[in-house]
């Protein structure tokens, strides 16, 4: 058993060991907080031994239904890397900040479940293995908001899973259909990436299977127009889903493409890239500027994570390695930002119990260090020097460039757009005037700085030495591009 | 002749069929239903005739016999029902639907 | 070894102190102002006297400091080195922002001695100055943007200092998004940059070695998005609205900002690119109109504001103009040197306008300022004053008049015309306002100053008055010491000097003229309260208002817009009625399953007979 | 011919008879007309010489069950207002017609183009009770057995069904 199955199936384990034995919550709690922390230490081995000089490895291959050609196979590079520690890193800090808030044992299971399914995902190589995965994280989500959610919870929930399995159908769809090509083009059934690319479609062929993946993906990410689950979505779930979906599941959407996409449809996607740049940039746009004037803070986040989503989804079908380091350093520069963020945003829930921007002010004035770290964290968010997504950004709008010049100055919008936004709630938030809820503000307790403070030190660090982060990501990039290049000589 | 008792028992059958399914009341629904059961009969006598075996002559005494069964239960039914209800309305008897649920 | 040790420390310094200062202030919570204070001026000092140490070995030794710290990014052909480097002209830049900041740290000692967020505002103030040296120092274009983005940032934070009142935040914000207006020129020109020149580095040097290589076209768009970062942060039209708002600010700050530092880094950064808008010519022309109208428009409101500190800022944007002229028709060094003695007497006058602040209870109408008796200060504005209006022998005189006389040489004597208005108009506002506080009628009378606010202040008024040595034109015997430390790449611009006496002449005397006039009319009379306060002038042009008309506006429009229309009203509402009218189909369907037996015998019937019809007509084919 | 005939008018009357007796809206006259199909029945009965069942097709259904069925309607006292208003009957009876109409349409084409008739040759004393019982007590005896439980079944739950509930 190598290390990848570890992380994958702990959690999940764990989960299924929690469902079935009656645990006291603090010894739920307690069993939670070891089960991440052990991923968290394994994904941290994972990170120190990855090899930086090459592409896929920890590769581990099982046969599992011989008959149709599915199998366990599972391998890490660097794109998937950034994912894995993510979610490795943010379970844990979750659950120490908000372990006082939660209370239900199905909470934290759920959690596990969700981490599980990620880490699967994320790291399968094998087409019905991520469908599996891909399913195994969404259910999860929907039980999530149905049960701990706020509002029209029921209402929401139904709607974010019919909208997702409709995507996640679409895609069985394509990956079944590539299977059957390839078991007519070679005689037997596979759903491994590596043969699967290997099968030759025609153009219809082709275009239908890809939009099949692109709708699961474009639902998940969001992209324009898929988006309208989401800002619903994030108002009604629990916080920890929120970060969950915002961080982790979101980027999973553009890293799906990259890995499917990019390696199953290689000239498709490229053919295809133009239409979904000016999508994502339009999304950019579309997304920031929708944002400017929400009253809810969720919301608003909301569409903040989609309009930085769809600027990763443009630095990736930009197809050169600017783009592709880019926006795998944005995946996780963004998780952390705004994981981060949602947590400070559940923090503030707990003390004023509102998430409406115009019913908060002046909180800067009793908690200082909230303050600081929420303006840290949303200034994080809109890319500024010194952060981690200052470094992303810069990569994503050098690779627009590098691609075309107008589509650079589109890309370069989101240095102004998120910042709308941003400001302006920071503005509301934390300045002006205290009120009858916020006058009363207490600022951070020791488990809650102990929950952000080394969320913050990352996004330094990789804002200020991003060089020793990129090494990682930089063979695989290569090797993308090599096979771009291969492509486009043919 | 065979050929006329069998289009004479489908025709029986089609109408009883058609009470059946259009009337509410449940008195000539059970009718209908005996009509079936008749015209049935019918066939299976003509083929009894033409093949010269009294075997299907069995059969229909047999389905006889188990009219009258049906008969009888039908009978109290009717009085349950219309104890109950106090109407023959088979549209009233509905609980197997989602209404209830 | 040396370099780097002193390029880090300088850079450091205010770093380190700043996150102790604020590490210090969010968990101790009752700290003494003194340490705070010792931390601020140390972090100031060092990064001051080591300034002083590279400009002095730059300046007579020709040394150039560079160090290389670490590699930033690496990718393929895109290497960003975090490398240091004090040429001629960073040595330059530091020469006369570490000093002023130090004067101005200690200035802030005194002036926000009686706030409560002391700690808070020097963590600020040194993380200010550590990106500013960031911007000064930095060897390649994309640090410069580090510490360009980071000075706006800290600005942000300090404008937006006292932020109980949400106005003041608005102003930060309004600051750090015309800013990041400008940053988007700027970063989108380093990307077009980049990627034009052939690959072997991205440091200052190497990029002007390339410059050949890029076509024209690309080179004037670089050239104009470079400019369009300047005009951000440097606020020329039309990105100059955040100016006057940031007054919101303590004084300090505005003195900091305004006078030395973050205003300044536009003409640094053009002045940094001399090269390429050599090559430019078109560009430069641009810049200089800007700068010309940008001088000719802040003068002009200049004329009619009523807020001592925003008098001080339009004056500001105004001069900022003036260097816009010169760096535009390529008189880099004369333009940096205006730069220079505008640091002194700038910040001069920001602070003295701090010590009438303080010391009349935050008053800053000078209305209600009338007729105030403030020696001391009275004698360092003045001498301010005369400064800023180019009076003979004070130190802009020299740089001002260069900048005239370069643009009369220039051959653009429209431009010349324009600089000489704002000149002349500067000259009225600068002694309408001098005139208003000092020779009215009036009781108000004022405490002495700390001495921590006034020594600096004394410090100033000697730089202001003695700076314009420096730079010494031929005309008056000098050897113009500076441009030749310097080193640009400037036109040269030579007229005959009777030709340069008679400009001179010409432009103090109407300056004498126009500050007798204003004396006339102003002192010991009302006219400053009978005058007119409304009309196109006194508000500005209405700039704000257009701003919040079109472009805010139409922001918010465009958000309600797409928010509920397109995604809740085409598209979410789409989407909804989809899964209502499966809902509603659900429904149908399920009518039929009625609990009416009768309704599943005639399904049944219904299955029989299609059933017998199929089989039948298949028969019937077969046959 | 004589048969034909004859044949030819108890269809007649047993279609006629059994047409009113779903379309009729009072239960009792239903009845009456279905006693009117069952008699014609049970004299087709007779026409092929299936004499013991014409005999039981009087007896049980003619008699028993018809007058059980009569008996009921009187017993409940059913009165106008009791009855189901069955304001669409003809409508409902038109197209469950139409809808059976190919049903029907198609077997009788079918029987009509097949050669179905075998055409045996009957046996002296065909159809009589001692041909007809013998056949049910040797070849038939378990199903007979089986009836039997059934009736009894019946009874039982005619019985319980019609005692009221507590």
């Amino acid at each position: 058993m190598s290390v990848l199955s570890a992380i994958i199936f702990l959690p999940i384990l764990t989960a299924i060991f929690l469902f079935f034995v009656n645990l006291h919550i603090t010894l739920v709690k307690i069993v939670y907080m070891i089960s991440t922390l052990v991923v968290a230490y394994l994904a941290l081995n994972l990170y120190i031994d990855f090899d930086a000089s090459s592409s896929m490895q920890f590769i581990e291959q099982h046969a599992w239904i011989s008959q149709y050609g599915i199998e366990y196979h599972v391998g890490v590079d660097g794109v998937s890397l950034g994912i894995v520690m993510m979610n490795a890193l943010l379970m844990p800090l979750v659950a120490i900040a908000l372990y006082k808030q939660r209370d239900k044992r199905g909470y934290w299971i759920n959690l596990l479940f969700v981490q599980g399914g990620i880490m699967g995902a994320v790291l399968a190589l094998d087409l019905m293995l991520f469908y599996l995965f891909w399913e195994l994280m969404l259910l999860p989500i929907f039980f999530m908001i149905g049960l701990f959610g706020y509002g029209k919870s029921n209402f929401i929930s139904m709607k974010f899973n019919m909208y997702t399995i409709f995507g996640s159908l679409m895609m069985l769809i394509s990956i079944l259909y590539m299977a059957v090509e390839h078991k007519e083009q070679f005689g037997f059934y596979s759903f491994a990436l590596d043969e699967l690319k290997n099968i030759t479609l025609t153009t219809t062929e082709s275009l239908l299977v890809f939009s099949g993946f692109m709708i699961a993906f474009g639902i998940k990410i969001p992209i324009f127009p898929f988006h309208t689950w989401l800002s619903d979505t994030y108002r009604s779930a629990p916080m920890g889903i929120v970060i969950v979906m915002s961080a982790l599941m979101a980027k999973l959407g553009t890293y799906a493409i990259w890995r499917f996409l990019f390696t199953l449809l290689n000239e498709t996607s490229q053919e295809l890239a133009p239409y979904f740049i000016w999508i994502g940039l339009f999304g950019l746009i579309y997304f920031g500027i929708s944002a400017i004037t929400q009253t809810h803070l969720k919301r608003m986040f909301a569409l903040s994570s989609a309009s930085h989503l769809s600027l990763i989804v443009v630095g990736f079908f930009i197809y050169n390695s600017y783009g592709l380091i880019g926006s795998s350093y944005f995946i996780v520069a963004h998780a952390l930002s705004s994981a981060a963020l949602f947590l400070m945003v559940a923090m503030m829930y707990e003390r004023v119990q509102t998430y409406t921007i115009d019913s908060l002010g002046g909180i800067a004035k009793f908690a200082p260090l909230f303050a600081l770290f929420f303006a840290f964290f949303a200034l994080s968010i809109v890319g500024v020097p010194f952060t981690a997504g200052f470094v992303a950004e810069v990569l994503i709008i050098l690779g627009a460039f590098e691609y075309d010049t107008l589509i650079g100055f589109f890309a370069a919008t989101s240095l102004l757009i998120p910042m709308l936004f941003m400001f302006k709630t920071i503005s509301k938030v934390l300045y002006g005037e205290t009120n009858e809820r916020t006058k009363n503000f207490q600022d951070l307790r020791s488990h809650e700085l102990l929950a952000v403070i080394p969320l913050a030190l990352l996004i330094l660090a990789m804002g200020i030495f991003p060089n020793y982060f990129i090494k990682k990501i930089e063979p695989t990039a290569k090797a993308f591009v090599d096979k771009k290049e291969a492509v486009y000589h043919e | 002749m065979l050929k006329a008792y069998m289009i004479l028992s489908i025709l029986l059958f089609s109408i009883g069929v058609v009470g059946l399914i259009s009337r509410r009341n449940i008195i000539v629904i059970y009718m209908s239903i005996e009509l079936l059961l008749n015209a049935v009969n019918l066939s299976l006598i003509a083929i009894s005739a033409d093949m010269a075996d009294s075997s299907a002559q069995v059969m229909s005494l047999i389905i006889i016999a188990i009219a009258a069964s049906e008969a009888a239960l039908f009978m109290s039914l009717f009085v349950v029902l219309f104890r109950n209800r106090a109407s023959l309305d088979a549209n009233l008897f509905d609980i197997l639907g989602n209404k209830h649920a | 070894m040396r370099d780097t040790l002193l390029l880090g420390i300088l850079l450091l310094s205010p770093l380190v102190t700043a996150s102790l200062i604020f590490l210090i202030s969010l968990f101790f919570k009752n700290t003494k102002q003194t340490i705070y204070t010792l931390l601020a001026l140390a972090g100031s000092g060092i990064s001051a006297a080591i300034a002083l140490y590279i400009s002095y070995h730059s300046y007579f030794e020709k040394q150039i400091f560079s160090s290389h710290l670490f590699t930033w990014l690496n990718i393929g052909d895109f290497t960003i080195e975090v490398a240091l480097k004090a040429d001629a002209l960073s040595s330059f830049m530091i020469l006369f922002v570490a000093p002023v900041s130090f004067l101005i740290h200690i200035y802030a000692t005194g002036y926000m001695s009686r706030d409560k967020s002391y700690g808070r505002f020097f963590a600020y103030f040194n993380l200010f100055i550590f990106f500013m040296f960031l911007l000064v120092l930095a060897d390649n274009p994309i640090i410069m943007f580090i510490g360009w983005e980071g000075v706006g940032l800290t600005s942000y934070a300090l404008i937006g200092f006292y932020f109980g009142d949400i106005q003041n935040t608005y102003a930060g914000n309004k600051a750090f998004i015309v800013n990041r207006v400008g940053d988007f020129g700027f970063l989108s020109a380093l990307m077009l940059l980049f990627l034009s020149i052939p690959s072997g580095g991205f440091g200052f040097s190497n990029i002007f070695l390339s410059l050949a290589h890029i076509e024209p076209f690309t080179l004037s768009l670089i050239a104009f998005l470079l400019f369009v970062g300047a005009m951000g942060k440097s606020a020329q039209i039309p990105l100059f609205v955040w100016l006057p708002d940031a007054m919101a600010g303590p004084t300090p700050v505005s003195a900091l900002i305004h006078a030395a530092t973050m205003v300044t880094a536009g003409v640094y950064m053009v002045a940094r690119f001399a090269p390429l808008y050599n090559m430019t010519p078109e560009v430069s022309l641009f810049i200089a109109y800007i700068g010309a109208l940008s001088a000719l428009f802040a003068a002009l409101i200049a004329t009619k504001q009523y807020d001592i500190k925003k008098i001080l800022a339009y004056s500001t944007m105004s001069q900022l103009g003036f260097m816009f002229m010169a760096l535009g028709v390529g008189a880099y060094s004369t333009a940096l040197f205006h730069m220079f003695t505008h640091a002194f007497f700038k910040g001069l006058l920001f602070m003295a306008a701090g010590a009438i602040i303080v010391a009349f209870h935050h008053k800053q109408d000078i209305r209600d300022l009338r007729g105030i008796k403030f020696p001391k200060i009275f004698i360092m504005m003045a001498v301010a004053s005369l400064t800023i209006t180019a009076i003979p022998p004070f130190s802009a005189f020299f740089s001002k008049d260069a900048i005239m006389g370069a643009l009369y040489a220039s051959g653009h004597l429209e431009l010349f015309a324009m600089a000489f208005v704002s000149s002349i108009l500067t000259a009225f506002y600068m002694s309408r306002l001098m005139v208003v506080l000092f020779f009215n009628k009036g009781e108000q009378v004022a405490k002495e100053s700390p001495k921590s606010m006034f020594y600096p202040m004394m410090l100033l008024t000697l730089l202001s008055v003695f700076a314009g040595l420096l730079n010494v034109p031929e005309l008056f015997g000098g050897d113009l010491n500076f441009s030749h430390w310097l080193n640009l790449a400037d036109k040269i611009y030579t007229i005959p000097h009777a030709k340069e006496w008679a400009l001179m002449a010409v432009n103090t005397l109407f300056i004498a003229l126009v500050i007798y006039n204003t004396y006339k009319k102003y002192a010991y009379t009302n006219a400053i309260i009978v005058e007119k306060n409304y009309g196109w002038v006194t508000n500005k042009f209405y700039i704000d208002e257009f701003y919040n008309k079109t472009v805010v506006a139409a922001i918010d429009k465009l958000s309600h817009f797409f928010e509920k229309t397109v995604s809740s009203f085409l598209i979410d509402e789409k989407i909804n009625l989809t899964a209502l009218a499966y809902l509603k189909l659900g429904k149908i369907v399920s009518m039929t399953e009625n609990g009416n037996v009768r309704f599943y015998a005639l399904y049944m019937l219904l299955g029989v007979v299609s059933g017998f019809v199929y089989l039948y007509w298949m028969l019937r084919s077969a046959v | 011919m004589q048969n034909e005939i004859l044949f030819a008018t108890l269809a007649l009357v047993a279609i006629v008879s059994s047409i009113v007796m779903i379309s009729a809206h009072r239960p009792i006259d239903s009845a009456l007309s279905f006693i009117v199909t069952l008699i014609s029945i049970a004299a087709l009965f007779a026409l092929v010489n299936a004499t013991f069942l014409f005999v039981v097709q009087i007896i049980i259904y003619a008699g028993a069950i018809l007058s059980l069925i009569l008996f009921i309607i009187m017993f409940l006292n059913i009165k106008d207002e009791n009855l189901p208003d069955e304001k669409y009957k003809n409508r409902w009876l038109l197209a469950t017609s139409i809808i059976i109409a190919p049903f029907s349409a198609i077997l009788i084409d079918l029987i009509m183009r097949s050669d179905i008739a075998v055409n045996g040759v009957a046996s002296e004393g065909f159809g009589t009770i001692k041909d007809v019982g013998l056949n049910l007590f040797s070849k038939w005896v378990l199903p007979f057995e089986l009836v039997s439980i059934l009736l009894l079944v019946a009874l039982v739950g005619a019985v319980t069904l019609s005692k009221r509930s507590e």
